[in-house]
């Protein structure tokens, strides 16, 4: 059964298409391929049975036979969160774009096939090798998304982004390539579990970790690997940043879940610093993004606010943690994109993101403000929304590791509330702004971005229980090795 | 004239390895040091005579045809990077007006 | 007979020498004509008198002439040479010799090569190395034949005189 | 019928309620919205009586599906649970909540908002039923929080008034510093008892002698946190008087009735675990005895209607902590219960004085509003003397017991409540004086303008007077040799001893209180009937001002907390944020611009010095084969 590696040839194969097609179709071929893509995930989900098998749909290519390097790709139970994620993602800034006004040239689809081929073959990644190929190999589209569309400022934006990211994974590649020649020899490295067996000397293992832990603090970003973030956030085209916030910025945190469990000897000596650096992240993000006055920069910070905390959750190295970290990363991505296009509305229709200049915007379309609420509501962890799942697990995870720490993220919960209803009130509260009076209603695929994203929102923190109970199988897997030091 | 090849028997190999190794060296001090474009590319073909001579000295202490073979190649390259040079060097100075290799500091990025 | 390589080395490094030495080009031009010519003689100490004869013809023949050509194309009969500073050409000369001495101390600390069999003279002649040149080397010899035609090409382009710009305006 | 079904019957109607009224509320005629938005809450009213009359008083846990699971034991269920407290709770939510609801037709009837406010008090229904029904603390804190966000919701209702919003933000976010200490409670339920149910941790509880473990201190302080926020304890108390920004009926409903009664109802629920940390206890009690004391004595010195209720509301509640803190578990439920009826009438009252004088809420406005408004004067006495506790309204056997309660554990809360009540008292006739009687005070033109509220208004108001009058029958004290009702009906459910009060104390105790109401009500009559607007404007000696400006309470906390934190937070983002974390993560970026600088001189584009370098390059090649 070699299904999975159709996880990224379809994408692949429709944005080729996409390229060569005209404007007026490239849109909808481009949908058409994230809908087939997003169905036919859904059905090899269903026909993945994790309680049997931990892995499934594989193919396995011997690729690099120098370094023991094979292209291995597959499903697996971490796996399936962030990639339901993924497709919903990409189907969402699709479908963002389908507002008159607001359409694209065809590379900008075709770009945005290459992204979800780059994301699936990075979730579905059952190596190293093959794991830092897509890291990589997914955000070039990203860099010309992001340079093609965009605020004035982009280019210096997206070139710190690169930057950045290139830094982490040109340290990434030199960790992997060590840990790939100093695995012990009878192993053959095809899949994660052979890592997971093999212990590295401790020593080694303090060097690759502080590699890994960078490359990946980068990516999504992790306090105090994030000044490009806000910046970048700012410019970028609000579809594409629905990507990078929604699902491009879970890959540094899905990475923790993947490699923690390879130097568990060195964590086990670093983990209370590591998680007291995130949570110091979780407060900074939330103060500084009380005090911001543009829009996006709120949200932005929010996001390393809200990142933070799940790093914190997955450091801990415990089945809540991991479980938890797994389902936060979907209820933060469809919040996260959520925030984001609604940022892209507002922006689009007022020309401004301040949240001083435009205000009153319940008033003139309470749909909105609605669908607007619901998505914050998920953001501060309400009950009864997908958010507030993971930010339990999140805060439990860590106050069971340390009770202080945990009072530390529990609070998120007060500063979450602070500044997302600073925004809020702020632009959809008091007296319609003239530039607010003429607001146009939502229109028909808008509508549909909001009502999917609210819907699952509200489904998922009803009945969250199977998709959460996938992480367990994650963490079954990945942790045969011993947990007590 | 059948008693000249017996100099290889009299003379050691490795006298015409430093014959060819000086001739190489003053070829490459010759380019390093020489500003004038045709001069530097002539010591280069002074280097490249330096390899032949090496060549058909091995070939001879070997007997061996080959290492002929290759100083015919040798010779065709060099004829058509001569050519190809001097035609550069032609056009160099047409839009210069120097043949000076220092005043050449288009080279970079 | 000793001598006589002796005598044809030490000719041969004198003239190469003053390749580099004189000022006027033409002069080096003349002084590397020499040197190909002891180089030839030196092929034929070396039982390789068709390359003695293909030397004297390609090299000292029609490789010299196109130099002195262009040299005359170009009027170039005087002497451009402007040694602004030492710096460079001291550098130029340690390290060149320095270059040499490292050669040296290498083939010192290597081992000596043996010589299995002299051949015999016949290694050398038209027959003998037309044999190899066709039925060892076909390949090479007939791609070298493309080689010739690239470059005839290139030089064809090179020359042809720009219709819209130059190169000059294509610099920075 | 099945358990479940009733279970279906009670919770979610006000679910579907919110829904339809909140996606379809404008488009739908307006007698269909509140046919709606009030046969939710009717329903489940109805549907508490079948439970009552079909599960006949028996506990009865009923799990929908899990939630989700956390590891081993602790399985969080979606799960409900019915005994006898959950229908003291459920009568008090649904019956107040439907009247409530009926009497909003007629107070918002003119509002434009109309459906999306039945829809926000449907949600808060829904909300106040999860988290008076969950059977474990995970659905009780989903409840809890969720009625915290309508409260919000609420409260901002008229959100185009930056005023209100503040005060709704204010709401939200004292609450959610609650929520924090609630869900730090909540894990270390689970890291202690391995399980969120509560009756799984009762049994728990049971099992092991844990007195004053130090981790259930810490555990009992956290959950009071939370009590705190949402039930306006000292220090996070503030945030309600505020909330009054909201339409009235909301503020009779959530600030008075039910919502702020959370946390006394979450005590009552967990009380085994409470009753392990007798510190937490004392600390509830005393916190309880301030938080009364200093809101009457706020409430003295206000002359906004609904803030004299809503400082009186957090004294009430005081009162309600005291009792959890000695121990008096069902006292403090049935004060909880007698107190939704004459604290929702009192609101509802004042609504309907607010409505009849068009929004004026300046009791210094007032004046002389008893010959026109008969009906409303009629049950706002009522009202009065229950919440004063004159024998025989509701609210005098409830405080009566509280009191005695008090006496019996420590005189020192006795004393402290006493003089609340004499605060109470006092500031409960001044404002039935100032509004009813005497002249008005307000313009000629607001004075011929006002009415009296129509029908639909009253009868709640009615309703909720005659169960101000005989609400107390239920919990006669034992002097009268008639049986507690109460007690013997939710002691079913929990387990706690009953205080008996000599009935010598009884009897001084009443008479006392008879005699100091009737000297206070002739103070206050002599004082505030005819005094005019200008006399309102108390002196500004120290202690008015500090009672006007409520301890300067919020004033500290801005100056303590937010103000520093906000500073932080603007130098976070623009100094720290660019000149310390940047430059450092930068390092390898300078790093690598500065050696690009150095080396593209290397890069000169001379011929010669590329050839030289070349050779150089050799000459080390050929070295490293030397030396290698």
């Amino acid at each position: 059964m070699y299904l999975a590696i159709l996880l990224i040839l379809i994408p692949l194969f429709f944005s080729l298409i996409t390229f060569i097609s005209g404007k007026k179709w490239a849109p909808y071929i481009a949908l058409l391929s994230g809908v087939t893509t997003l169905f036919y995930f859904l059905m090899l989900m269903g026909a993945y049975n994790v309680k049997e098998k931990y892995l499934a749909f594989n193919t396995c290519i011997d690729w690099l036979p120098v370094i023991r390097g094979y292209f291995h790709i597959g499903l697996d139970a971490a796996a399936i969160l962030p990639l339901v994620l993924t497709q919903l993602v990409i189907c969402l800034s699709l479908l963002a774009t389908m507002v008159k006004g607001n359409q694209r040239s065809s590379s900008f689809y075709g770009l945005i096939g290459l992204t979800q081929a780059g994301l699936n073959g990075f979730f579905c990644a059952q190596n190293p090798v093959t794991f830092f190929i897509f890291f990589e190999l997914a955000l070039l589209p990203v860099y010309f998304l992001v340079l093609n569309n965009g605020g004035p400022k982009r280019k210096q934006a997206v070139f710190k982004f690169f930057l950045y990211t290139a830094f982490g994974g040109l340290l990434m590649l030199a960790a992997i390539l060590f840990l790939q020649s100093n695995m012990h020899e009878e192993l053959k490295l095809q899949s994660w579990s052979e890592f997971y067996k093999n212990k590295l000397n401790i020593k080694y293992q303090y060097w690759l970790l502080a590699a890994f832990l960078i490359a990946f603090a980068i990516k999504s970003p992790i306090f105090p690997f994030h000044t490009w973030q806000a910046d970048l956030y700012t410019q970028s085209d609000k579809p594409t940043l629905m990507i990078i916030a929604g699902v491009l910025s879970k890959m540094g945190v899905f990475g923790l879940v993947r490699f923690d469990f390879f130097f568990l000897e060195a964590l086990y000596e670093w983990f209370y610093y590591l998680i007291l650096i995130c949570l110091i992240g979780v407060i900074y993000g939330a103060l500084i993004a009380w005090r911001q006055k543009d829009m996006v920069r709120i949200m932005a910070y929010s996001s390393l606010s809200h990142m933070g905390l799940i790093a914190a959750g997955i450091l801990t190295l415990t089945n809540k943690g991991v479980q938890g970290g797994l389902f936060s990363m979907l209820a933060h991505g469809l919040a996260a994109a959520g925030l984001f296009f609604v940022s892209d509305v507002i922006i689009r229709r007022t020309n401004d993101s301040s949240i001083d200049s435009s205000e009153g915007i319940a008033k003139v379309s309470p749909r909105f403000a609605t669908y607007f609420f619901i998505i914050l509501l998920s953001t501060v962890g309400l009950p009864l929304t997908c958010g507030f799942i993971g930010e339990f697990y999140m805060i439990w995870a860590v106050a069971e590791f340390r009770l202080p720490l945990g009072i530390l993220a529990a609070l998120t919960l007060i500063f979450g509330a602070v500044y997302m209803l600073r925004m809020y009130q702020r632009t959809m509260f008091g007296v319609p702004s003239p530039n607010v009076m003429q607001f146009e209603k939502l229109n028909l695929s808008e509508e549909y971005v909001f009502i999917i994203i609210v819907v699952l929102i509200v489904v998922l923190g009803f009945f969250p229980g199977d998709w959460i109970g996938l992480g367990q199988y994650a963490y079954q897997y990945m942790n045969y090795i011993p947990t007590s030091k | 004239m059948n008693h000249i090849p017996e100099i290889i028997k009299t003379i050691p190999f490795d006298h015409y390895l430093i014959l060819s190794a000086a001739l190489f060296f003053i070829g490459m001090i010759g380019v390093l040091v020489r500003k004038n474009i045709i001069i530097v590319f002539m010591c280069i073909e002074i280097m490249l005579n330096a390899v032949n001579l090496l060549l058909v000295a091995s070939a001879a202490y070997r007997g061996d045809a080959a290492g002929q073979v290759m100083v015919l190649f040798i010779m065709a390259v060099a004829a058509a990077e001569v050519s190809l040079g001097l035609a550069i060097i032609v056009m160099l100075y047409k839009n210069l007006q120097t043949t000076n290799i220092d005043l050449f500091n288009q080279l970079k990025g | 007979m000793e001598k006589l390589f002796y005598i044809l080395s030490g000719l041969t490094l004198i003239s190469a020498i003053m390749v580099i030495l004189s000022k006027h080009p033409i002069r080096s031009i003349l002084f590397l004509v020499l040197t190909f010519f002891l180089i030839s003689a030196h092929y034929i100490l070396l039982n390789a008198q068709f390359l003695a004869l293909v030397n004297i013809v390609v090299y000292a023949g029609a490789i010299m002439v196109l130099f002195l050509f262009v040299v005359m194309f170009l009027n170039l009969n005087r002497d451009i040479e402007r040694f602004k500073s030492w710096l460079p050409l001291a550098a130029a000369v340690i390290s060149g010799s320095c270059v040499f001495l490292v050669f040296l101390s290498a083939y010192k600390s290597s081992h000596q090569i043996q010589i299995e069999n002299s051949g015999g003279y016949q290694i050398g002649l038209v027959e003998n190395l037309g044999e190899v040149l066709y039925r060892d080397y076909l390949f090479p010899m007939e791609i070298s034949s493309v080689l010739f035609l690239v470059a005839m090409i290139g030089v064809m382009l090179l020359s042809r005189k720009e219709k819209t710009e130059t190169v000059k305006n294509l610099l920075p | 019928m099945n358990e479940e079904l009733i279970l279906h019957l009670i919770l979610w109607p006000p679910l579907i309620g919110f829904l339809i009224n909140g996606i379809l509320g404008t488009k739908l005629p307006k007698l269909l919205v509140t046919l709606i938005a009030c046969i939710a809450p009717l329903t489940s009213f109805v549907g508490t009586c079948l439970a009552y009359v079909q599960l006949g008083g028996q506990p009865t846990n009923i799990d929908l599906y899990t939630w989700f699971i956390a590891e081993g034991s602790a399985k969080v269920e979606f799960g409900f649970y019915i005994d006898h407290l959950t229908y003291i709770m459920l009568f008090v939510v649904t019956g107040v909540g439907t009247l409530i609801h009926a009497y909003s037709s007629g107070y918002m009837s003119h509002d434009k908002g109309y459906s999306r406010y039945f829809s926000y008090l449907n949600l808060f229904l829904f909300s106040m039923l999860l988290l008076v029904l969950g059977s474990n603390i995970v659905v009780l804190f989903a409840g809890w929080e969720g009625v915290g966000l309508c409260s919000f919701l609420l409260i901002g209702f008229w959100f185009e008034n930056k005023e209100f919003n503040k005060a709704a933000a204010k709401a939200f976010i004292m609450n959610r510093i609650g929520d924090f200490g609630f869900l730090i409670g909540i894990f270390l339920c689970i890291h202690k008892f391995g399980a969120v149910n509560f009756m799984e941790m009762r049994e728990t509880v049971l099992d092991e002698g844990l007195i004053n473990d130090p981790m259930i201190v810490v555990l009992t302080l956290f959950l009071f946190l939370g009590v705190c926020g949402k039930s306006a304890q000292i220090p996070l108390f503030t945030w309600l008087p505020d909330a009054m920004a909201g339409p009235t009926p909301v503020s009779a409903l959530i600030h008075a009735a039910t919502m702020v009664t959370a946390g006394i109802y979450l005590i009552t629920r967990m009380h085994f675990v409470f009753e392990l940390a007798p510190i937490t206890s004392t600390i509830i009690a005393i916190v309880g005895c301030l938080t009364a004391i200093v809101a009457a004595s706020i409430a003295l010195k206000q002359n906004d209607i609904k803030k004299i209720l809503a400082y009186s509301t957090v004294s009430q509640l005081g009162y309600m902590a005291v009792a959890l803190g000695v121990g008096a578990y069902i006292t403090a439920i049935f004060h909880l219960m007698t107190h939704a009826f004459f604290k929702a009438l009192l609101f509802l009252g004042a609504g309907s004085v607010i409505h009849g004088l068009h929004g004026e809420q300046d009791i210094s406005k007032m004046g002389g509003l008893k010959s026109k408004m008969k009906w409303t004067y009629a049950v706002m006495l009522i009202g009065t003397l229950a919440i004063v506790g004159c024998p025989p309204f509701a609210g005098f056997f409830s405080k009566d017991e509280i009191l005695a309660v008090a006496f019996s554990k420590n005189k020192f809360y006795f004393i402290i409540l006493s003089i609340a009540s004499v605060f109470t008292a006092w500031y409960m006739f001044r404002l039935l004086f100032s509004t009813f009687h005497g002249k008005f005070r307000g313009t000629e033109e607001q004075e011929g303008k006002v009415h009296e509220s129509p029908w639909s208004m009253l009868i709640p108001l009615i309703v909720l007077a005659v169960f101000s009058i005989v609400g107390g029958f239920v919990g006669l004290p034992k002097v009268t040799g008639q049986p507690h009702k109460i007690y013997t009906f939710v002691t079913q459910s929990i387990t706690q001893v009953r205080f008996e009060a000599s009935h010598l104390f009884e009897f001084t105790l009443w008479a006392l209180t008879v005699i100091a109401l009737a000297v206070i009500s002739y103070l206050c009559y002599k004082r505030y009937t005819h005094k005019t607007k200008e006399e309102f404007e108390s002196a500004r000696t120290f202690v008015n001002d500090t009672l006007i400006h409520k301890y300067y309470l919020d004033e500290l906390y801005v100056l303590l907390f937010v103000n520093p934190l906000k500073k932080l937070g603007t130098w976070l983002g623009s100094n720290f944020e660019y000149h310390v974390i940047d430059p450092i993560v930068k390092i390898p970026d300078r790093v690598l611009v500065m050696a690009g600088e150095s080396l593209k001189n290397l890069q000169s584009g001379k011929l010669s010095w590329y050839l030289l370098s070349s050779v150089t390059g050799l000459l080390l090649i050929l070295l490293m084969f030397i030396l290698k």
